[in-house]
């Protein structure tokens, strides 16, 4: 327990990066992820590495993709607005299957929005915000210690697939301080033989344009097959399963833990990959089970989607309602989502699918 | 991505065809090559790639012989092409320096 | 028999498909001629932006990647950030590196970036089919000034390559011709110089080109070369405007 | 599981508070978690840490049931005081907050002079210290002699050992009140 | 009939915007939506409005927005890369409830794409590609004269909410002719009571940030009642209904009529509006509905999903399967349709959802 | 008693939210000043950019629209076209002006569009907690170059206002400080040559403000003046680049 | 509905073919769509254009079962020509398209020397026309005079009316082949 | 969007009724306002409102009469705010130019 350290989450990730190779970095400040890019910035000089404070997000993305193409581990991290900023990069990286990290510390609010912790992000993350069919690996943390141990996992995973792993941080979990483990340097993986090394003679494995259908079709396929994760809580004789991600998932552990001391079924089940979404978790509970609540910290309730998709997936003879508990403007509190386990269990408020 | 996921096996072998096709196409496109370079015989070795040109006459408006002039003929592009008269020629290099297209060599 | 002059070997097999005259075809031999003369025919990659650029992927052999429309320095920054010893190009259009991507080009400027930076001026966005490009002249009729630009609405033209060299502290900016031979191998000597500075690492080099586009310019090949003489070199003066000599 | 918050201006040393209780927890192989209020650079305002600690994993990390609120003003009490549980406390910076400041019922409320206490120790921003200092004593939580020295070790770990004694001081004044 | 002429869709797109009213073009070019530019460029003069050529999609977007909060009438164009550029300032309009009409000609492809037709923005579109919580009514017209009547009355609609208005075309019906009749110059609206005028004593009716969550959530109720928009043909007593919407629409139409002329019982519902998804639609079909096939010319398959949250929604008592065919980088052929019609009947292919 | 000086009406009931001996105080107040000469109090309307900018919207009346960060030139585009009879302004920082928002504040220029641009330069990035700016002084420390800016990495720090007034045809760009009285009141009549020459249509005006930012350059407020004596005003030379004087 | 096809190399026509006919069926108030094959500015490359036309509405606009197809050179014959239906049509470009160039069984084909015709007349850029003539008269579509009338119309719309006895003479040489 | 919702009654009560909460607001500002104001008596008519300063001293620093000087009070927001010694002041009014925060204004 002697390198257990209290870490703040912006820092901490930042140096699992290191830590995981990153060969260079590109960003703009932006709170609440200004932290990130400020450890980096002196950081990645230590260490040799090249670090960019970008003119702009858009550059900042370009210059990751230029540096992956070279077959170099590269990320950028923003918030908000910076993060659609980058839509069109991200499209163009798709096309070339390049495989790179991106961190969103979420904040919440259209336009310029505030400080406050959210999850509004979602649909723009595992949908796509820039042109054209792709798809984005997207990994979502609830503790210091996961942002640190995904983010040191997810160029692995990146290359593995030549895809884009975005990490979907929340204000307040890069604010926020616990004890964690720092791991060790990671032994500097070879690079890979489809990089740019300026010969112009290896295959760099674009494909054609013809074969893009195709590519992304595949690779949605065995990303979805491999890469599905989650964390279940009581989900066994479960009659309402809260579904959740982050810090709300957090909150809702707590949730279910008093509603179990008061005698009710309740349990959870926490995506840890939002994009492939864990349909494979929904086949977990027994048939005790009666609804999910999706519990999320936006305005409109982004995640019940795929929460109700998969339950329409699974879920092939009965109807099985779909609750939302979006929390606007701040995350939940464990009195809420109790609540609203009540409210739907005794029909006081509505399934929305 | 999808090469990693074969086997090293089927890597190898599938190289060697690709190889294989390309040397086979490059010599094709040597016998191609010879077969629609006009070598200009006598003192000069202007050699033109009549498939390459475009006739956008800038190489007849910079020769300072006014050796070349425009065919009625079409290339395989559907392009107008160029001619030299060979006589004239002082290999000065001007047409190649203004050619976009690299329709002309010279060789010593 | 030695070919003495020939079409570069790194056009590779397939014919380019720029247009019949259209000022890329020459742009691309000479930075083709230069690299090979550098012994760089091995070492060098570009970031190409989209316009007529994009047709680079058709013929000219080598390490490129089709960067989004008007990012390439940005691109080039990356690549050149994690492979100091290849010579990182961007090639692009006046549009693509004047218009949208001025913050990225610039920016590399003033950086000082170690990249060189090839723009291709033809006074407008020829891939797109002839609109106005922020380096169209006054007067001129596009698709989108069909009565002529009128610079009291739209502002005056810019000047990438002034502004850059007044600006910034680069290693190296010029402009260059490629309308007659003597230009072209006036301006041949700037993309050598441009390449030589990156590689010394002086800094960020740039080489803007005016371009014939007979396309889009609604005239033939011949009369393009005599627009880029009568209209283009009036108002857009060739030359170096600054390097590292004496420096 | 405990929840504590610390609450004032900022420059009141808050997040700081927060922090030194956090070692604490740490050095007694606690799971913990600080999350401060966080916001744009300007000066002013108001700012608060919650520090929840536990032998198991922690849930949310939010402000939900607090069993000590650590209020460096007035604004703090009103702010917080109605989340602290039944029978849990309340320390309050007498220094700052009046008199006639309501309390909810039900829990416990300890009045420390901060400010004076600290400067009585010529550690005149230590007055979050201080409440520490009353807090441990009152609260237990932590056995004295290891919280004084989890605070030390954190001020060490920042390169600021220099202030040990001073630190101590307060800590010692608050705990002896 | 004699005023109809041939007109090619982006032409005419632009036209009736000219026609409705609008007061500000911003735009920058792009293949396939650049004859809209174009046509704009010396319209906007001739009716002495503002026409701007902006140095990127950026600006452009943030031009749109200046004009609309001086209470003007005002639009912008793009397609793919282009529209990725403009979600920021998208999501800053959606912070100000500001109304304004964008028109996307879809191009096919991730990164630069293809100028090939397409679908591929489905889900940008209808989920938002900016940041935070927002919802764009979405149209999609299949046909020049409904590109005309859509543009035409797109300002009345986002004027009534104050909300974005994206219009969906597609390549290829931006680059076709079908003869349309052009309406008459609209009355210019009464500026809104809202909007900037420099005297700064209007409420511009911003509210505050912490409104926001309210705001978003009500718009969404209520747009979702008032504007839902489709075309159902044969699905009364069909057991197979297609669900396309644009230019596939009409492919599918043609394989309605070609099953039925074999005695197929097949139907189609075509989406007008993409949001508010066109939910009521699916409580029209009789008892004999076996399931929907999703048409789309994209890669991946992305309406296929609201189709599934639908059909979740309306059918509470049985499994309702989902079948999705994606045609990818073309348009669907009736050929095609077809065999995707029996392929589903007859259990060949698997429904998605 | 009339008031013969006073806090501006315009800046509302709410005091601002500026720190102390924050150089946003005074430019909020010479403009105000100034609207109110030129009789514009009922006639403005403001872009206003992401950073320290956004507290307008907590104490000066009028008509302001938040923009995206760096984007308010274009925003304050689609106003002025049509509101073409306002006063349009923006108000950002030197990062949402010269780094982020760079395209878009040249472009306005290029165009000569008919608004004025405001430009609080506090050497970096204020509002996020203090990160390196492109107008942030060589060897300057901020959050992002904890050691000193190295110009070698960074390249040199831009200079907005020259930029503007030697590359493009505008009607008027002049730098002030905001440090001393004299320097206010000069400052404040350059405030007011921009906007009448926005006034008399002449096209694109801009002022750039050397302000202090003591909370982020971790200085007192009276050391931040001197600060901007010092090291700023060598630097940055004060002055008016361009007018219409005289054209 | 109908289903024509024009397709050549650029430069020569297929798209104003296509449109021509289609002032045609509109001049019958019937239903058109026109669509053509677009790209990036740069010359050369082929093209086509797709017709439909109808009495009702038309579903897609796409290439689907060709009625008629006129091929302007070779490569189009051998791009398109298995889409034409039983007993279509194929009008050929027999000055380009070479004699030996294979073709679908069960259609129609119909060799038109359109070059060396219009040159004939004078017109040498009316090869399409002249394509049109020939098609008119061995297809039917339409009535010979509603045809010409609106082939002039639809040039005069376009501020071409001074070569309307130049369009005239193609189409009638194509007509009367 | 919402109030054209409303019918245009309930508009015109609530705009009403804004504008009557507004003029209540303005009026209790107002008291405020003269309450911390401290009109200097004598030939100076320099009055300041101690709770919009921040303490910067700018003032201090720019007085040519040294007149201005540090209260150790503070105000309602925290800060430490200036007072003036009003026999020397000269009414120069450069305390309010340097003033970020509008703390001075001079009468007539
Ligand atoms: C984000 C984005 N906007 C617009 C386009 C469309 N586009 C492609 S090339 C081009 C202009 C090219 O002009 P220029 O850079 O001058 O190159 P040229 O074709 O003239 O050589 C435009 C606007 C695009 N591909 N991406
Ligand atoms: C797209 C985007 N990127 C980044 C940010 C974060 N951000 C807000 S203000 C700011 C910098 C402000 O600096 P400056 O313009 O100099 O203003 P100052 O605060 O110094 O007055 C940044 C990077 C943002 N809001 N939006
Ligand atoms: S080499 Fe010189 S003389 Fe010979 S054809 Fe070329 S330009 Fe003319
Ligand atoms: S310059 Fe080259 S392409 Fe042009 S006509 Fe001469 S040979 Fe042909
Ligand atoms: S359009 Fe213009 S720039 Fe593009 S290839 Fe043709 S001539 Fe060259
Ligand atoms: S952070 Fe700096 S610029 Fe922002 S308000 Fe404070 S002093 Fe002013
Ligand atoms: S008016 Fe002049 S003399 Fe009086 S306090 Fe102000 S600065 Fe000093
Ligand atoms: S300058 Fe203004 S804010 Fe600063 S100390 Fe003086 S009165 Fe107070
Ligand atoms: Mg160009
Ligand atoms: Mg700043």
């Amino acid at each position: 327990m002697s390198t257990r350290k209290m870490m703040k989450g912006n820092i901490a990730v930042a140096e699992a990066a290191v830590r995981a190779g990153l060969d260079f970095y590109g960003g703009y400040p932006i709170t609440p992820q200004t932290e990130v890019l400020e450890h980096f910035s002196y950081r990645m000089a230590q260490e040799g590495r090249s670090f960019v404070q970008a003119e702009n997000e858009i550059a900042a993305i370009n210059m990751v993709i230029g540096a992956s193409v070279c077959g170099r581990r590269a990320m950028t991290s923003s918030s908000g607005p910076g993060m659609a900023l980058k839509q069109e990069g991200i499209s163009y990286a798709a096309r070339y299957s390049l495989p790179y990290v991106m961190l969103n510390v979420q904040r919440w609010g259209t336009g310029l929005g505030s400080l406050d912790t959210s999850q509004c992000d979602y649909w723009r993350e595992t949908r796509g915000g820039g042109n054209g069919d792709y798809n984005t690996i997207v990994l979502a943390p609830s503790t210091v210690q996961e942002l640190v141990d995904l983010m040191y996992e997810s160029f692995d995973i990146a290359e593995k697939y030549r895809n884009a792993v975005l990490i979907l941080s929340e204000a307040a979990l890069g604010q926020m301080m616990e004890p964690c483990i720092m791991p060790d340097y990671k032994k500097a993986p070879k690079l890979p033989e489809w990089r740019f090394d300026g010969t112009g003679k290896r295959d760099h494995g674009f494909g054609s344009q013809t074969d893009m259908t195709d590519t992304v079709r595949k690779k949605r396929e065995i990303m979805q097959k491999n890469e599905q994760r989650w964390e279940s809580y009581m989900t066994d004789d479960a009659e309402y399963i809260f579904v959740a991600f982050g810090l709300p998932s957090r909150v809702c552990r707590d949730a279910v833990g008093k509603l179990r001391a008061d005698g009710e079924k309740a349990g959870l089940i926490r995506p840890v990959t939002l994009w492939p979404f864990p349909v494979n978790a929904f086949k977990e509970p027994g048939s005790s089970i009666k609804g999910f609540i999706s519990v999320e910290s936006n305005d409109l309730g982004q995640m019940v989607e795929d929460v109700a998709l998969t339950s329409k997936l699974i879920f092939r003879d009965r109807a099985m309602p779909v609750y939302s508990y979006a929390s606007g403007r701040a995350l939940p509190s464990v009195r809420k989502v109790v609540e609203h386990y009540y409210a739907a269990k005794n029909g006081k408020i509505k399934e929305v699918f | 991505m999808y090469k990693k996921m074969l086997t090293d096996k089927i890597v190898h072998v599938y190289n060697l065809i690709v190889a294989c096709i390309l040397k086979i196409i490059r010599v094709l496109i040597q016998i191609r090559l010879v077969f629609v370079q006009e070598v200009l015989k006598g003192m000069g070795n202007l050699i033109i790639d009549r498939e390459r040109c475009k006739g956008c006459r800038f190489c007849i408006a910079a020769c300072p012989k006014e050796t070349i002039s425009m065919t009625d003929e079409f290339n395989k592009s559907g392009y107008n092409f160029i001619q030299v008269n060979r006589d004239s020629c002082i290999l000065c290099g001007i047409c190649y320096t203004v050619c976009p297209d690299g329709v002309f060599s010279i060789e010593e | 028999m030695a070919k003495l002059k020939k079409a570069p070997a790194v056009w590779g097999d397939t014919h380019h498909p720029f247009c019949a005259g259209c000022g890329h075809g020459i742009v691309t031999r000479l930075i083709a001629e230069v690299l090979e003369e550098l012994g760089q025919l091995d070492n060098f990659m570009f970031s190409l932006g989209v316009g007529c650029s994009c047709n680079l992927h058709h013929f000219f052999r080598g390490d490129k990647m089709q960067c989004a429309h008007g990012r390439p320095a940005a691109m080039a920054t990356g690549m050149k950030r994690v492979s100091p010893e290849s010579v990182v190009m961007t090639y692009q259009g006046d549009g693509d590196a004047a218009v949208i991507g001025i913050a990225e080009t610039l920016n590399a400027a003033y950086r000082n970036e170690k990249i060189t930076a090839f723009v291709i001026n033809n006074a407008l966005f020829g891939m797109t089919g002839g609109q106005m490009s922020w380096t169209t002249l006054p007067g001129m009729k596009t698709k989108t000034s069909v009565k002529g630009r009128d610079c009291s609405l739209t502002g005056d033209p810019i000047k990438l390559v002034e502004m850059i060299s007044s600006q910034f502290n680069v290693a190296y900016a010029a402009r260059g011709a490629v309308h007659t031979a003597k230009d072209i191998n006036r301006t041949r000597s700037y993309v050598k110089n441009a390449l030589e500075s990156q590689i010394k690492g002086e800094g960020y080099s740039i080489v803007e080109f005016l371009a014939p586009c007979p396309t889009n310019w609604g005239i033939s090949p011949i009369d393009s070369l005599k627009w880029v003489d009568e209209k283009m070199l009036p108002f857009y003066p060739t030359g170096e405007f600054k390097t590292r000599k004496g420096d | 599981m405990k929840e504590l918050v610390f609450s004032g201006f900022g420059g009141q040393g808050v997040l700081t508070a927060g922090l030194v209780v956090s070692q604490m927890a740490i050095d007694s192989d606690k799971e913990v978690t600080w999350m401060p209020a966080y916001g744009p650079t300007m000066r002013g305002g108001t700012a608060h840490s919650v520090v929840k600690f536990s032998d198991s994993i922690i849930g949310s990390p939010n402000m939900e049931e607090i069993d000590i609120l650590v209020a460096m003003n007035g604004p703090s009490v009103d702010a917080y005081s109605s989340l602290v549980k039944e029978g849990g406390y309340i320390i309050v910076n007498s220094d700052i907050v009046p008199e006639n400041q309501v309390y909810p019922e039900n829990v416990n409320i300890l009045k420390v002079p901060c400010i004076t206490l600290a400067s009585r120790v010529s550690n005149p921003k230590g007055g979050n210290l201080v409440a520490i200092g009353a807090m441990i004593k009152k609260c237990g939580l932590f056995e004295k002699d290891e919280a004084l020295c989890s605070m030390n070790r954190f001020f060490m770990d920042k390169g600021k050992d220099k202030f040990r004694e001073l630190n101590t001081a307060a800590f010692e004044s608050g705990y002896s009140i």
